[in-house]
């Protein structure tokens, strides 16, 4: 799976973009997020308030858990700011 | 229509190529974005404007055919840019035409909350000491978006 | 701004000329209302516009007084045509300037309302077979108009 | 005092504008409307509903009786149709 990272949280990771596999600890958005909590200080960080964390998959909005599967592209970003 | 780009459009010759050669149009309503010096109280310098290709064309496509299904519009046209702008340059323009002024009018008012709510793009602003932040959601952004809502 | 005039008018040189140079606009909402080949189910063919010099001005200067009053606008421009204008030609111009989104679309909603039902011009329709019709009052425009005065 | 006419009250009366001077029978826009009504069959059919005829004094919309004086501006017209 590739996750995708925006605007401050791409700037607070240090990373645009990387590829995950599939697993049981990742098998959807909500494991997904405990996963990358414990990752590290600035995961930890980021994903401590989910209230200004927006989550896509496969480019669009979810709301609720969602599924995940090999090839899915689930991006990680703020509320958003453009117009 | 959708467009997606880093360049400077040119508001004027984007509303004529969509009604040269048509009589079918009574009405259009264009809206401008421009880079202020102002935010929230702080001096801004300029502007930087990141986006996430792909889901953002995808999102003002979902846009476009809402305000189409909502209103009487023969055309629409959403350009939005990305990357550095300076004062007073345009970051988003929007245009309709229909054959009644209210449906343009309000297609177009639509089609700026939804964007600035749905749309996949994050702006920075720099100030006079050099210092760049990440511009933050606001409030009346949302219940402008929610006016819309209760519509339906 | 007010002007009252036979020639045609360039959208985007008029918006540029209220923008240019300056750095607190936020936000540019224009309309232009425009020659269409139809009207109440009749074929157009052309139109000519008569007005009442002197009384027109001041009447638009009104609408423009009533409109900065209500809504914080830095600019606001209010072209329109009379004389004989072939289809697809533009009539009329609104264009407001503001520092936020919403006051530039309600500003130049509430002008085009006004203007439609205070400003003295009377359009005439050419039809196909050449005859020369005067277009009568709409109950759709005034109750346009009468949305806005319930605000006060 | 200078009347002016507009649209089709013009075309109808085939005059633009005319100098009545003030008078006793012409003191107000009422009785100037009365006054109106008895040039003869163009007037009288312009004049015949006050619904569709609008009425400015010096370049101001009027509504009531308007008392008038030696050089006012009256002038009647359908209501508008610009824009």
């Amino acid at each position: 799976m590739k996750i995708l990272y925006f605007a401050w949280l791409k700037a607070k990771l240090q990373m645009t973009e990387e590829v995950v596999s599939c697993s049981d600890e990742r098998r959807d958005t909500d494991s997904l997020v405990r996963w990358m909590k414990k990752r590290g200080p600035a995961f930890e960080e980021v994903f401590s308030d989910l209230e200004v964390v927006r989550i896509a998959v496969n480019q669009e909005y979810i709301t609720g858990n969602t599924t995940l599967s090999e090839g899915d592209e689930i991006a990680f970003f703020p509320p958003v700011t453009g117009g | 229509m959708i467009r997606v780009q880093r360049e400077k459009f040119d508001i004027g010759a984007e509303i004529e190529a969509l009604t040269t050669g048509r009589t079918d149009i009574g009405a259009v309503v264009s809206f401008t974005g421009l880079v202020r010096d102002f935010n929230d109280g702080n001096k801004v310098t300029g502007l930087s404007l990141e986006h996430y290709p792909g889901m953002t064309e995808r999102e003002l496509a979902k846009i476009e055919d809402e305000a189409r299904g909502r209103w009487d519009i023969q055309e629409c046209l959403i350009i939005h840019r990305h990357g550095k702008m300076a004062l007073g340059e345009p970051i988003v323009l929007v245009v309709t035409a229909s054959p009644h002024r209210r449906d343009a009018f309000e297609a177009a008012h639509f089609l700026m909350d939804w964007l600035k709510t749905k749309a996949p793009f994050w702006k920075q602003e720099m100030n006079a000491s050099g210092e760049v932040n990440w511009v933050n959601e606001r409030e009346s952004d949302l219940e402008a978006a929610k006016r819309w809502s209760s519509d339906t």
